[in-house]
């Protein structure tokens, strides 16, 4: 059944593709702009990201275009590096002279552009996570944003334990923007939920080893490891944790939500709690959640082109590119009305959440960004 | 409730320790068998780690290749890849200063990554551990099987490596570039062979490093540049161009960092492994490498 | 290398052309839509010309090696942010700080490593740069630790704000250019003379008198003050700072610029540090394979033309100019 | 005339081996005093240590009635003694005109900073240096090679070149380490006149050199070294006849009359 209807869809999509490139063609392309970390640190954000946005514009492009205006994507590899991003940011402004700009994919080079875009009055849809790039809001008038907090994360991780009976934690984090931000909010909200921190230990994103950390730990009487990383040391936590048969159970940031995290772990993963963004456990959401089609539809869509799983970081490139396109659709090429539009969108259905912008929130996400799960049988299994 | 005597933690940590310097130790050996030939740091050195995980991960996991032989393959075919760029980007090298090798040696590590990142992606690789056995128990420590192999393969190589220098032709040879560096020069063709013997040999060292640690670590195609660094910093300790120093070096930065996690912070880890080796930098007499002007001869 | 001592006339003729030129750039890149954006790439090359100008110094003249300068461009760059955002001081104060800083940490560091000779020294030196790292990394409450922080103001100069990429292209190339001169000044004086003195025979130097030691964490310490200079103009221009700019592999970048561009010479380090920030924007279309790219180029030239790009285009000239009689 | 340089009990080792060997000797201002021995006697070990380059293991070496134990080399390059190198040490990436404004080191003052701005009398010291240096060039007679590198110089011209350097620093004492060694004997004559003017210029000279010749025709005061130890020391007429060093040293010099 379900193959047949790819077929269907492929078959539907090439023949829009030919319609499509045909009435496209006669107007004026809407260029957009893309900064991504498609190489270096944080390219484990940057591919999916650009991967998804490309696939966007094809599929919009294939459908006849923005009122029959094609989409022209400019894309640039930031590396994660404010002065690369920089440069990068002042060529899609001068010299392809886009209409709105989606990225960059980490909170640092987000941080760096926001100057940039007030001042040439360019919007922009960051896909960094951190909150300090939608607030304040008289210092952002340009800049939206796409991506769940990490406090989201910690308080539905932090609900979870207490309802577990945990009053002791104990931090890991990577020392890389992703982790720092995790890591901060996991202090800071805390007291919130009668946890008490423990150890806050750190390590860094190219660590062999995590024994002595987690040693450390046991030395402190947790009843429960946090894990705020991403990329391969979240992969050797869990493995370490299972080697020395600790007793207490590992949580994981959203970072862990990633099929290939539970093989690379080797069994080890068994048991790992964390939350995850709708995206990972897409075949399991019942449909009358407001995100099923959204959410099924990109991974379909993704696995078939990229023949990789998809992650939840590619679907922040996606919400972005829709709300572009709505906006654009809505309004036509002019920044000013652009932003306007996307400063009061509402009810849109993003991967993770409904968006509902207004004048004083620039982010506009639903509390209910992640789901909690935990590995059973090599596979997600939905908490509560 | 989960705790740990302070004994156990301190066995804990020094395996931690040993684990890790076994890798820095072989990365800084591998600095060694260049330097003493060619007086070049050789910074492409963490890349053959990351080039021999990444090929053993590809025979064994992919292609289900049994770990014995894909272990052998993937060394023979760094060590291939290292007489490749030994023809490639150091033989042609016109009037070779050791800075210029440097810089060739840098830019070759920006190639090796490049490459590495095209074969394999950006994704991380994994490898089963040699013998699936449980983690032993040791005064309350659990140390996993791998951590053996590690540290016995670690050990073989570097008697092997004595005995190849004490007791072969080319061994010989090797060490008398050694004795006398500078001496040697880089032109000639002797020299030239044994050049070329030494980015092999010291691939092959890396490709094991990479093969052995992958089991624990995982391997991905940027992790290079850091294990260049740790290592440079152990082949330093331990006194450019000296085969035990680099292992004692390699050992006790492994067992700092363990234990400046355990007992210090695990944020400041690095720095304290880095103020230890400048500290002996500073005070090391000026004897060895020191000026010459104040120096008994 | 030959090393000429030019009348004082044609330096001061050779800035003022190349003065000339950079002052017209802007414009020139302005014709076209395609390369409007190379002025913002031009600051950059300011910025590490700055750098590397005082890495020169230090590598090409007094021989002295060091893969620790990102730290004093990060130092220059967390001073100048850290006290124009917290304490509301003036960005000439946290440019002026930032050297001070940086000339301190680089005598510092430079009295005991400078007796370090050749790897032994690029160890030090990277370790401190790795350390000075670390530091940017863990004090959060200071740096704002890998998130970094924003808001740092632009530079006033005589009451102007100088915020706009033109205005800041031309501050920031009249540093360029005064660190040029300084460094050149440098390099065809005594103090210069003793430099390269110590790279060819520190045993002949300490003869003739010159105290090697001094000599040494002297210009080290003028290589840090330029790394802080470059750092703080960083600072003001993109206004946002995190750690990662000032990571080893900047160090190690800077290092490339020297040598790439054509080590002991001062206008090497220029023409390096436009090449490496250049090369970049000019391989992005190869997209994914640009690293790759990168470190071919690199290659090729340390291959086909050790003594860089600077003696690249001399032997071209001499070629020239054979042709012709 | 007071002794410009005092030697008491001087001792070096070198890890157990006794390389000078309770030496003491003066050196009066403005005389050529040659320092004479078989190889390995301990010569250049001696220069090395007056010049600070070694520390003695014992005793004292005074200059002009001052210790200058503890002295390093370019510290006592500052008092007032410049030295030549056996084997020579020029600045080879440099000019022959750069090497000897290098010998104005201590001649000259202004430092980085006043070179960096190019204050105010920079560029008049720069040009006096040069003039300094171009003259002394033409006095040791190697004028037409001023702008080419030293490393490209002949061997003769080199050691001049380094007398030129040595004497650019206007020293009280020059230290002169084998001057004629590897010269032919055309050069070699040059050399001796070169020195013996030195001697009139008012410079006291200590001169090691295996060349019998140049030793007895110019200096007015010869010390003989064997085994680090001194075994003769007067004018070249005395030790001529002397038996001691006839034996030890002389006896199987033919080349000697």
């Amino acid at each position: 059944m379900k193959r047949i209807g790819f077929v269907l869809a492929m078959v539907g999509v090439c023949a829009v593709t030919l319609l499509g490139s045909a009435q496209a063609a006669d107007k004026e392309p809407y260029r957009i702009g893309a900064l991504f970390a498609v190489t270096g640190p944080a390219s484990f954000l940057g591919e999916p990201e650009r991967n998804t946005a490309e696939m966007v514009k094809d599929m919009i492009n294939a459908s006849g275009g923005i009122n029959g205006h094609p989409i022209e994507l400019f894309v640039y590899d930031t590396e994660a590096n404010a002065t690369k991003t920089v440069v990068a940011a002042k060529k899609l402004i001068n010299r392809d002279r886009v209409l709105a700009i989606i990225g960059p994919s980490t909170s640092g080079t987000s941080m760096a552009v926001v100057p940039i875009v007030n001042k040439a009055e360019v919007p922009m849809i960051s896909c960094g996570a951190s909150l300090k790039i939608g607030a304040p809001v008289e210092k952002r008038k340009w800049v939206f944003k796409v991506v769940p907090g990490d406090d989201l994360a910690v308080r539905l991780m932090y609900d979870y334990m207490k309802k577990q009976g945990i009053k002791k934690a104990a931090i890991m984090s990577v020392s890389t923007g992703y982790g720092i931000s995790g890591r901060g909010q996991l202090n800071k909200l805390a007291p919130e939920y009668g946890i008490e921190i423990v150890a806050d230990e750190t390590y860094g994103p190219k660590e062999s080893d995590l024994t002595a950390q987690l040693t450390k730990i046991r030395g402190t009487g947790a009843d429960a490891i946090i894990n705020w990383s991403i990329g391969p040391p979240q992969v050797v936590v869990t493995r370490n944790w299972k080697q020395l048969g600790i007793p207490i159970p590992l949580y994981q940031s959203y970072g862990f939500g990633s099929k290939r995290n539970i093989k690379l772990a080797g069994g080890a993963a068994e048991g790992v709690i964390c939350p995850v963004s709708r995206i990972v456990i897409a075949n399991r959401l019942p449909d009358e959640d407001p995100h099923s089609p959204v959410v099924k539809r990109y991974k379909a869509l993704y696995e078939e082109k990229f023949k990789g799983e998809v992650s939840v970081f590619g679907g922040h490139a996606w919400d972005a590119m829709f709300q572009l396109a709505a906006a654009l659709k809505a309004v036509g090429p002019d920044r000013a009305r652009i932003r306007d539009y996307l400063e009061t969108l509402q009810g849109f259905v993003g991967n993770n959440s409904i968006f509902n912008r207004s004048p004083t929130d620039h982010v506009g996400l639903g509390k209910d960004a992640y789901v909690m799960v935990v590995v059973k049988d090599g596979d997600w299994a939905i908490l509560e | 409730m989960d705790s740990i005597s302070l004994g156990s933690q301190v066995v804990q940590y020094i395996f931690t320790g040993l684990t890790v310097g076994a890798i820095y130790a072989l990365v800084a050996l591998g600095f060694n068998i260049i330097y003493n030939v060619t007086e070049v740091i050789n910074f492409a050195q963490g890349e053959f780690v990351v080039w021999g995980g990444l090929i053993l991960a590809v025979l064994a996991e992919s292609l289900g290749i049994p770990l014995f032989f894909s272990f052998f393959i993937s060394v023979g075919l760094v060590s291939l890849v290292g007489t490749v760029i030994y023809w490639t980007g150091i033989r042609p090298l016109r009037q070779p200063t050791i800075l210029t090798m440097i810089m060739a040696t840098i830019a070759i590590s920006i190639i090796l990554k490049g490459l590495a990142m095209f074969i394999w992606g950006k994704d991380p690789y994994a490898v089963q551990p040699f013998v699936e056995a449980p983690p032993v128990t040791l005064w309350g420590a659990y140390i996993q099987a791998q951590t053996f192999w590690v540290l016995g393969i670690s050990v073989a190589l570097v008697v092997a490596l004595t005995l190849f220098y004490q007791h072969t032709l080319t061994g010989k040879a090797m060490r008398a570039c050694a004795d006398n560096p500078g001496a040697a020069g880089l032109v000639g063709i002797s020299s030239g062979r044994m050049i070329l013997f030494s980015f092999a040999l010291s691939a092959a060292l890396g490709a094991v490093g990479g093969a052995i640690i992958t089991p624990i670590t995982l391997m991905e195609y940027d992790r290079g540049a850091m294990l260049a660094l740790k290592g440079f910093g152990a082949a330093i300790l331990g006194g450019l161009g000296n085969f035990y120093g680099a292992v004692a070096a390699g050992f006790l930065l492994g067992l700092l960092e363990s234990f400046a996690t355990g007992f210090i912070s695990s944020s400041y880890k690095d720095a304290i492994a880095l103020i230890v080796l400048l500290g002996v930098l500073f005070a090391r007499p000026q004897g060895l490498m020191g000026s010459s002007l104040q120096g008994d001869e | 290398m030959t090393m000429p001592l030019p009348e004082k006339n044609q330096t001061v003729t050779h800035i003022f052309l190349f003065a000339l030129f950079v002052a017209v750039l802007p414009w020139v890149f302005g014709l076209s839509r395609a390369t409007s954006y190379y002025t913002d790439v031009m600051v950059f090359v300011a910025i590490h010309s700055i750098i590397a100008a005082g890495l020169s110094l230090l590598l090409g003249y007094a021989g002295q090696i060091s893969l620790g300068q990102a730290a004093f461009y990060g130092v220059g760059a967390y001073a100048s942010g850290i006290l124009t955002t917290r304490l509301g001081l003036s960005p000439w104060v946290g440019i002026m700080a930032g050297m001070a800083l940086a000339a301190g940490l680089a005598y510092g560091v430079g009295l005991p490593a400078l007796r370090l000779k050749g790897h032994y020294l690029a160890m030090a030196t990277l370790g401190f740069g790795m350390i000075v790292y670390i530091v940017f990394n863990e004090f959060i409450g200071l740096t704002g630790g890998p998130s970094g922080f924003g808001e740092i103001p632009p530079i006033h100069f005589f009451g102007m704000e100088i915020s706009s990429t033109l205005g800041f292209y031309y501050l920031v190339w009249t540093f360029a250019l005064v660190v040029l001169w300084i460094s050149l000044n440098i390099v065809h004086s005594r103090p210069g003379r003793a430099l390269r003195a110590i790279h060819d025979s520190e045993k002949a130097a300490a003869g003739v008198g010159i105290d090697i030691t001094r000599a040494k964490v002297q210009i080290f310490v003028v290589s840090g003050v330029f790394g802080a200079l470059a750092g703080s103009l960083y600072a003001h221009f993109v206004t946002f700072i995190n750690p990662p700019p000032f990571d080893i592999f900047f160090s190690i970048k800077v290092l490339m610029m020297v040598v790439i561009g054509g080590i002991g010479s001062i206008w090497g380090a220029y023409l390096g540090a436009a090449l490496l920030t250049f090369l970049p924007e000019w391989l992005a279309f190869l997209e994914d394979f640009d690293v790759l790219a990168y470190g071919i180029i690199l290659l090729a030239i340390v291959m086909f033309s050790p003594d860089g790009l600077v003696g690249l285009g001399s032997r071209v000239m001499g070629r020239i100019r054979n042709i012709k009689y | 005339m007071a002794a410009l340089l005092q030697i008491k009990n001087l001792n070096k080792r070198f890890s157990g081996v006794q390389a000078i060997f309770d030496l003491s000797f003066e050196v009066t201002q403005g005389t050529i005093t040659s320092i004479i021995g078989p190889n390995g006697a301990g010569k250049t070990t001696l220069i090395n240590m007056i010049s600070g380059f070694f520390r003695p293991s014992d005793g004292d070496i005074l200059f002009n009635g001052e210790p200058l134990s503890g002295l390093k080399a370019h510290q006592v390059a500052t008092r007032g003694i410049a030295r030549t190198f056996q084997t020579v040490e020029l600045f080879g990436r440099m000019t022959v005109l750069e090497n000897v404004m290098l010998g104005c080191h201590l001649k000259s003052r202004k430092g980085l900073v006043s070179s960096a701005f190019r204050l105010p009398g920079v560029l008049r010291e720069e040009a006096d240096i040069k003039t300094r240096s171009l003259s002394l060039i033409e006095t040791v007679g190697i004028a037409e090679y001023a702008s080419m590198k030293a490393a490209n110089l002949p061997l003769g011209e080199q050691k001049l070149l380094e007398v030129a350097r040595a004497l650019a620093g206007e020293p009280r004492l020059l230290l002169l380490d084998e001057p004629a060694a590897g010269l032919n004997e055309v050069e070699t004559q040059k050399a001796a006149e070169m020195i013996m003017g030195l001697g009139e210029r008012g410079v006291t000279v200590i001169l090691v050199e295996h060349d019998m010749k140049i030793v007895m025709s110019i200096s007015e005061k010869i010390l003989v070294l064997n085994h680090g130890a001194k075994i003769a020391e007067g004018p070249p007429a005395s030790i001529r006849r002397d038996p001691g060093v006839i034996k030890a040293y002389l006896g199987d010099e033919e080349s000697y009359s």
